[in-house]
């Protein structure tokens, strides 16, 4: 009887969720606290990502809510997970907008997910703000409910890409992900290269995703014998491709782009990624910039479980961004004034990531970047933020 | 072609590991009428706590033994506790497959709740490279295909020599008939699960030290071993073996040769072409069908 | 409740909770949504799974199938009431194709291959860009309805899963669970009983994949326009796998089962929503202490245990007392046609592997005529049973006829045809049927034989309720082969040869495991038989009822024919009595003759 | 003559097949007893019954006296001294020859087994002795039936349980086991043969049992006229 009792159990839970009250207060805001909702990956493969992502706005948040909030109202981040499938952010975005009633979605984690949850957004007149994210598209041309802080991906690779060609680089072999969003990413990169060497050669590898054997295409680059190698993929097939080159003994600069500038990066690859270069988005996790500084101590205190990195110092980073722009809507805080608070962010600074500058025509806030190379085992700069559409 | 030897070489080597999952799968199989699905998990769990125990100063080998404890005996309980209960017969067959991803899905969740998502490493127990065909391989990687080897050596010696050997293969062939000689099945049942588990983890922790501790080591080694599983046959431990092997240099043949991105898709063409025309692999026990 | 209530009450189901959603808040319906969408791919791989015994971890590429069909069409301005019949279509005619081969697996090499097709469809979806956006996905436009005159918006889409859900249901019901899945039943649990009473199992297993890949298909045009976003990983094996775990929960079979089976992989992780991280680890507990409390899945469990408590009726072993020859003759011959043709095997060998298992041995059996084929243990008449059934083929024969018909170029299943029926010495009957089923399964494939010689036209029900009447089974028509006596069962078998309308009928060990009291009623049975024009093949260890009954008697041993002759001839004959009790004739004879 | 095994009220169904019904047996100690009926008439069911290796949904089985019922349906009663020998022997095809032998014996120590193997296979037919490496798959019919005899020897067994040891095999094969069997129950194996076919169980039993329809339809001595009675009822129907 007991096994009837938790069938009935879900039964009757079905019923309550298609029957509970809507609740009325205003799009998640009250008096005294403001509700933003946000998905990540909290599982699966890409949680390795999601999870830190979390941790960083987890951090802002706190201690933003520690100093008193915004106007008095404290900041209430709901975040649902979506495993990195677009349904499952779909249905997300749809429990965060029409249960939750939440201000906007920030933060939120995951480009295809986060794609697949638009048109739903759009029809609610949902913001979608300072994602940990981001595809062209989104912002060309602006659409008026999307804003976002992160040099897209295509941007960073065209800035990898002119490094490689700075650093005099002509023989490059772009290896990244054989799927098309990695693809698009990739294609920048030979731009990129030629803007600085305009008769360099740049093949391209395509690799499964996934791949955990990076013997055979060592192998292959040893025969082809580029001077760089600049890879487009996840940092666990970095590491996989850094280690395999290096017992193969191909020689060869290794450059990549921000999403792999972690310190697990160091950690995985030990020898094998000494010296590799990267563009970042962010400063060093280890700079002792004083806002860096602030970030480790509020990672410290309210995502204790994190240690500090990169992803967590990003999404810090864009809290940061989300926080100003609530500052600049004023009262009453709605959905339009929290998009005009963004819209007149100029030059904000976060002391992180590049200066951030929206306007009604420019929804990517910033389109900067800054060098960085792992040194004796530890990421370190090796310039400072540069613009990545520049020829710098 | 000039790089034909390499290739197999390192397909070897990754493939000892497809070969370790897969004989596990076939000597649970073997046993208790059940594909364990969360062997993957249960290895992944033995390399954490092995990986924690390292962090306190267990040597590495130490610590590959603790992996093969915890995963063995974690296979043990779920035999016991959750397989078991389930009753034999043709029925369960499904049921106990489905228990195991369940089981493999507490086990995953559990991993990263307690060990968070962050990849860690275990230390190479011998660092630096030799040189196999011209190709480098990792000392690492080295041993711990000699170790995958010496495992399978071990598990073949075992089931040919010892008593206890010879008693699971009766058990595995006629159940009714090893009980009557006296044959324990619970016990049977206990040590393949044991042994399976175990060597799923010696897999595991060679997959962890070659890339990362991560909740989801096991994944795409896992899913390969299958495919040699099938390849073999699910009632043959050497074709199971083999079966991993084979997948391993065909897997790194085709990513050479043929397509990087097709690979997957070109292992699995080639296991489906196999099954058309061994439907029960190459080794496996055809069906018997009463008339 | 019959077939017709329970349609009523599925449409009855859907309509309620289509109304419903008018009530309920937005993400209320979405979850409705997904319960309905998903519950249509349980119910398809369940289906498959109950009633065939092919479990497919690869349904969702029909999923996907239908949702990026029904997106291309969409996007093409065509209406969804037309996505619907051409995905159907479209998943139905490959999953037929792909079932054609399920017969050559094991079911667990058979989740393989259907695992392979799911890997196949993700490589697929991945890499045809232009028509499923590749790794990125596609955003659905909204679809035109005929019915509404209009764009369905989120609310018409939750709508509409509803009553694709309610359809899925609904043809389930109709076609799964009326005569075609009856068939399919009978051929997961025997399937070589069914091929003898004349089934095809390879085309069987196809039709059910391919009916499982339209319904799947289904669930697509659901999440497609619901979701409003298509992503290759929606559609992968995990999800795959999802559906198995429904499916195992559920209970395999179950229309309820796939209900709840979908609310389970719905609802459980919607619990688990508030602590987060935390919906895999609710799912996996669930999953484990359902099977190991609930064995069977919710529904068989819960409907066995309310069943347990309701039961106690025993069958009664049938006897002779009730059943009457004449009259049973009276109902064979409504049923079949009287034997003409001769069944004739003559110098026939087997040999397995290299062991002669029969050499030289040979019968014959005129029409209406019933001969006994007797011999010890290891004697190969289950050998020679098995050649004349198809079953094994001959290594040499110089006949092996029924009149004017060459039975070794015949496949198992065409033999009903010719008028060829055997039964089985344990019985095989189909375990998933009752016996009303099963006679009705069996009529349906004797209707065309009862049609081309000229018998009354009945419908398969008739034909099923004359045999239940003639063979006194009345008490436990509607009971599974499982509740009943051994007895009944071989009654029963005896019941599922007539209802194929053969003429000739073998049978294997008919007394065989049998009490004083069931022997007597096989015997009545068998002299209605032959009273009805029936050849009769009785292969069996009593000799005594074997002499009883049979016009002539062959004996074999070890594979050759020992004896042939009238069965008093047999009876003295020194070589049979010392084929049964050895060179000690003397004590032999004492026991035959006493 | 005490009973080594015992049968007392034993009742047995397989899915509402009639398998038993209340059966009362002694196995006299020393003796080689015959339980003979038709196909079907519960001789299987019975001998695993006795041998421990299912367990009696109704009564007791008793081993000198003691009830060891609970014992049943794991292990059977091989540590107990009484070893089984089902139909269709049951040998593991894909084992050897040895290995086979050596598993009668599963449990002893390394040095019992091996001096066990040897007086066993001074029992065996040089067939058997001559392939010990060979699977045992590949052994003629009488062949596997001696080894199956010689796999349960190697228990040491007090009691040997046999059933059909005549089925697929040429008279003379039979013959050659029977003879085995008698010269075990003269070195004192109580011999107990479950058997369809006659001839040589009466030729080589002690007493007869008759077993009809799950129920003992008769007991008695090799010689009697009542024996021959039962055996023709027993068989041929009345």
């Amino acid at each position: 009887m007991k096994h009837l009792q938790y069938g009935l159990a879900a039964l009757v839970l079905t019923a309550n969720l298609a029957m509970a009250p809507a609740r009325a207060d205003g799009p998640g805001v009250t008096a005294d606290t403001i509700t933003l909702g946000s998905w990540s990956a909290l599982t699966g493969p890409f949680a390795v990502y999601g999870v830190p992502g979390v941790a960083g706005q987890t951090a802002f948040y706190g201690k933003l809510n520690a100093e008193g909030g915004i106007n008095g109202r404290k900041i209430r981040v709901i975040t649902e997970d979506h495993a990195y499938n677009p349904q499952q952010a779909v249905a997300a975005a749809r429990k965060l907008v029409n249960r939750d009633k939440v201000l906007a979605i920030q933060g939120a984690y995951g480009t295809g997910p986060s794609a697949a949850a638009f048109p739903y957004l759009q029809q609610e007149g949902a913001p979608f703000v300072m994602p940990y994210a981001g595809a062209l598209d989104w912002y060309e041309p602006p659409r008026p409910l999307i804003v976002g802080a992160q040099t897209l991906l295509d941007y960073q690779a065209r800035a990898v890409g002119r490094w490689a060609g700075k650093d005099g680089h002509k023989n490059v072999a772009v290896v990244h992900a054989a799927v098309a969003a990695y693809e698009k990413v990739a294609s920048n990169v030979g731009p990129g290269v030629k803007s600085a060497i305009p008769d360099a050669t740049v093949t391209m590898v395509p690799v499964k995703l996934g791949t955990t054997d990076y013997a055979p295409i060592a192998l292959e680059l040893a025969g082809k014998t580029p001077d760089a190698v600049v890879f487009i993929g996840t940092m666990q097939e970095l590491v996989a491709l850094a280690k395999e080159l290096k017992q193969q003994k191909v020689k060869t600069s290794l450059y990549t782009y921000g999403g792999n500038v972690a310190n697990d990066l160091i950690t995985l690859g030990g020898e094998a990624v000494e010296g590799l270069r990267s563009v970042s988005l962010t400063l060093p996790v280890n700079s002792d910039a004083p806002a860096v500084a602030a970030y480790r101590e509020a990672l410290a205190k309210f995502a204790p479980n994190e240690k500090p990195d990169y992803g967590s110092l990003l999404t810090y980073a864009l809290a940061m961004v989300t926080a100003e722009a609530i500052r600049n809507a004023g009262e009453p805080l709605t959905r339009e004034s929290l998009m005009t608070g963004f819209n007149t962010l100029k030059d904000f600074d976060t002391g992180i990531i590049g200066k951030v500058t929206v306007t009604p025509e420019r929804h990517l806030g910033t389109t900067e970047v800054i060098p960085v190379e792992i040194k004796g085992g530890q990421w370190a700069t090796a310039g400072t933020f540069v613009d990545a559409l520049s020829n710098w | 072609m000039h790089d034909l030897l390499p290739v197999i070489a390192a397909g070897i080597v990754s493939g000892s590991a497809y070969a370790l999952l897969a004989l596990g799968i076939v000597i649970i199989f073997r046993s208790t009428d059940t594909v364990n699905f969360a062997i993957g998990d249960m290895a992944t769990l033995g390399v954490y706590i092995a990986v924690t125990a390292i962090g306190f100063g267990v040597p590495v080998a130490g610590g590959l033994l603790i992996a093969i404890v915890v995963a063995g005996g974690t296979g043990v309980l779920t035999e016991r506790f959750l397989i078991r209960p389930l009753g034999a017969g043709h029925k369960s067959l499904f049921i106990a497959l489905v228990v195991t991803i369940g089981l493999g899905l507490v086990i995953h969740a559990a991993l990263g709740a307690i060990w968070g998502h962050r990849p860690t490493t275990i230390p190479a127990i011998i660092p630096g490279t030799a040189s196999v065909f011209g190709v480098a391989l990792t000392w690492n990687k080295i041993v711990a295909t000699g170790i995958a080897l010496a495992a399978m050596a071990l598990v073949a010696w075992f089931f040919r020599f010892t008593p206890m050997g010879v008693a699971m293969r009766a058990s595995a062939e006629d159940h009714f008939a090893a009980r009557i000689v006296g044959i324990n099945p619970g016990r049977i049942a206990a040590i393949a699960w044991f042994l399976g588990c175990g060597l799923a983890a010696i897999a595991a922790f060679f997959l962890a030290m070659d890339t990362s501790v991560n909740a989801n080591l096991t994944l795409a080694a896992l899913f390969r071993a299958f495919a040699g599983v099938f390849l073999g046959g699910l009632t043959s431990m050497p074709g199971a073996a083999i079966g991993g092997f084979a997948i391993g240099i065909l897997d790194n043949l085709a990513g050479r040769y043929l397509s990087a991105n097709y690979r997957d898709t070109i292992v699995f063409a080639v296991i489906v072409a196999v099954l058309f025309v061994r439907p029960s692999g190459f080794l496996g026990a055809g069906r018997k069908e009463r008339v | 409740m019959n077939a017709l209530s329970r349609s009523l009450l599925i449409i009855g189901i859907g309509a309620a909770v289509a109304l419903l959603v008018g009530f309920a808040e937005g993400y209320s319906q979405f979850v409705i949504a997904s319960v309905a969408f998903v519950s249509i791919s349980v119910l398809a791989v369940s289906t498959l799974a109950g009633l065939t015994g092919i479990w497919s971890m690869g349904h969702m590429a029909f999923v996907a199938f239908g949702a990026y069909l029904s997106a291309q069409l969409a996007l093409r301005g065509w209406p969804v009431e037309v996505a619907i019949p051409l995905a159907m279509i479209g998943a139905g005619s490959v999953g037929f194709l792909l079932g054609l081969s399920a017969g050559r697996f094991s079911v667990l090499y058979f989740g393989l291959l259907t695992m392979a097709l799911s890997l196949a469809a993700s490589e697929i979806i991945g890499h045809w860009t232009e028509v499923t956006g590749g790794d990125e996905g596609i955003a659905v436009t909204p679809a035109i309805s005929l019915m509404l005159g209009r764009e369905l918006d989120l609310g018409d889409a939750v709508v509409l899963c509803v009553l694709l859900a309610t359809l899925a249901f609904l043809l389930t019901e109709i076609i799964a669970r009326g005569p075609i899945g009856r068939r399919w039943l009978a051929i997961k649990s025997q399937r070589t009983a069914a091929t003898a009473i004349g089934l095809k199992p390879q085309l069987d297993n196809a039709s059910a994949f391919g009916f499982s890949a339209a319904i799947a298909s289904l669930s697509g045009i659901g999440i497609a326009f619901s979701i409003g976003y298509l992503d290759p990983v929606g559609f992968d094996l995990n999800m795959g796998v999802k559906l198995i775990v429904a499916t195992v929960v559920g209970g395999a079979g179950s229309l309820l089962g796939a209900l709840l089976g979908a609310a389970f992989i719905v609802v459980v992780p919607e619990m688990a929503r508030n602590v987060p991280a935390f919906s895999e680890f609710v799912f996996g507990i669930a999953t484990v202490l359902t099977l190991l409390f609930l064995r069977q899945g919710i529904v068989p469990s819960i409907g066995a245990a309310l069943k347990r408590r309701s039961k106690t009726r025993k069958p009664e072993t049938p006897s002779d007392q009730a059943l009457d020859s004449r009259a049973i003759a009276q109902v064979v011959g409504t049923l079949l046609p009287p034997a003409t043709e001769t069944l004739e095997a003559r110098d026939l060998a087997v040999e397995f592997g290299g062991v002669k298992a029969l050499q030289g041995v040979g019968l014959t059996l005129p029409p209406g005529r019933s001969v006994g084929l007797i011999g010890p243990n290891g004697a190969g008449k289950t050998t020679f049973l098995n050649v004349l059934s198809g079953f094994y083929q001959a290594t040499s024969a110089e006949a092996v006829r029924l009149g004017p018909v060459d039975l070794t170029i015949l496949k198992p299943s065409d033999r009903i045809g010719i008028g060829f029926g055997r039964t089985f010495q344990h019985a095989e009957l189909f375990g998933d049927l009752t016996l009303r089923e099963t006679f009705a399964v069996a009529a349906l494939q004797g209707a065309a034989r009862r049609r081309a010689h000229g018998l009354p036209n009945m419908t398969a029900a008739e034909v099923a309720e004359r045999i239940i009447a003639g063979l006194n089974l009345g008490a436990v028509a509607d009971m599974k082969p499982g509740e009943l006596p051994f007895g009944i069962q071989k009654v029963a078998d005896v019941g599922r040869v007539l209802a194929t309308g053969v003429s000739v009928v073998a049978l294997d060990e008919p007394f065989a495991g049998l009490d004083a009291g069931e022997r007597a009623a096989i015997r009545t049975i068998l002299q209605g038989m032959r009273a009805a024009g029936v050849s009769i093949l009785i292969i069996d260890h009593a000799v005594q009822e074997v002499m009883g009954i049979s016009d002539r008697v062959v004996v074999f041993e070890f594979g050759r024919l020992l004896a042939e002759g009238l069965p008093d001839e047999i009876r003295n004959h020194p070589e049979v009595l010392r084929a049964y009790f050895g060179e000690d004739a003397v004590d032999a004879r004492k026991v035959m003759t006493a | 003559m005490s009973a080594l095994l015992a049968a007392r009220g034993i009742g047995h169904r397989y899915q509402g097949v009639l398998a038993l019904n209340d059966i009362e047996l002694d196995v006299p100690k020393g003796t080689f007893m015959a339980i003979l009926g038709p196909n079907g008439a519960g001789k299987s069911t019975l001998a695993q019954i006795l041998a421990g290796a299912i367990r009696p949904a109704k009564g007791q089985i008793l081993l000198e006296g003691a009830d060891v019922t609970a014992r049943a349906g794991r292990q059977g009663l091989i540590r107990n001294g009484v070893a089984l020998i089902p139909e269709g022997r049951r040998l593991f095809g894909q084992l050897t020859v040895d290995e086979n032998l050596m598993l009668g014996a599963y449990g002893q120590p390394r040095a019992v087994r091996e001096a066990r193997l040897e007086k066993v296979y001074a029992l065996m037919p040089e067939a058997v002795r001559q392939g010990k490496h060979r699977a045992a798959v590949t052994l003629s019919g009488g062949e596997q039936q001696m080894l199956v005899v010689g796999r349960a020897l190697m228990a040491e067994p007090r009691a040997i349980l046999i059933d059909e040891p005549s089925l697929g095999l040429a008279p003379i094969l039979t013959a050659k086991v029977y003879d085995l069997l008698s010269g075990l129950r003269r070195g004192g194996v109580t011999v107990v043969v479950f058997e369809q076919l006659a001839t040589h169980a009466l030729r080589h039993a002690d007493s007869i049992v008759v077993i009809n329809q799950g129920e003992i339809s008769f007991r008695g001595g090799v010689d009697d006229e009542a024996t021959h009675e039962a055996l023709r009822t027993g068989y041929l129907g009345h």
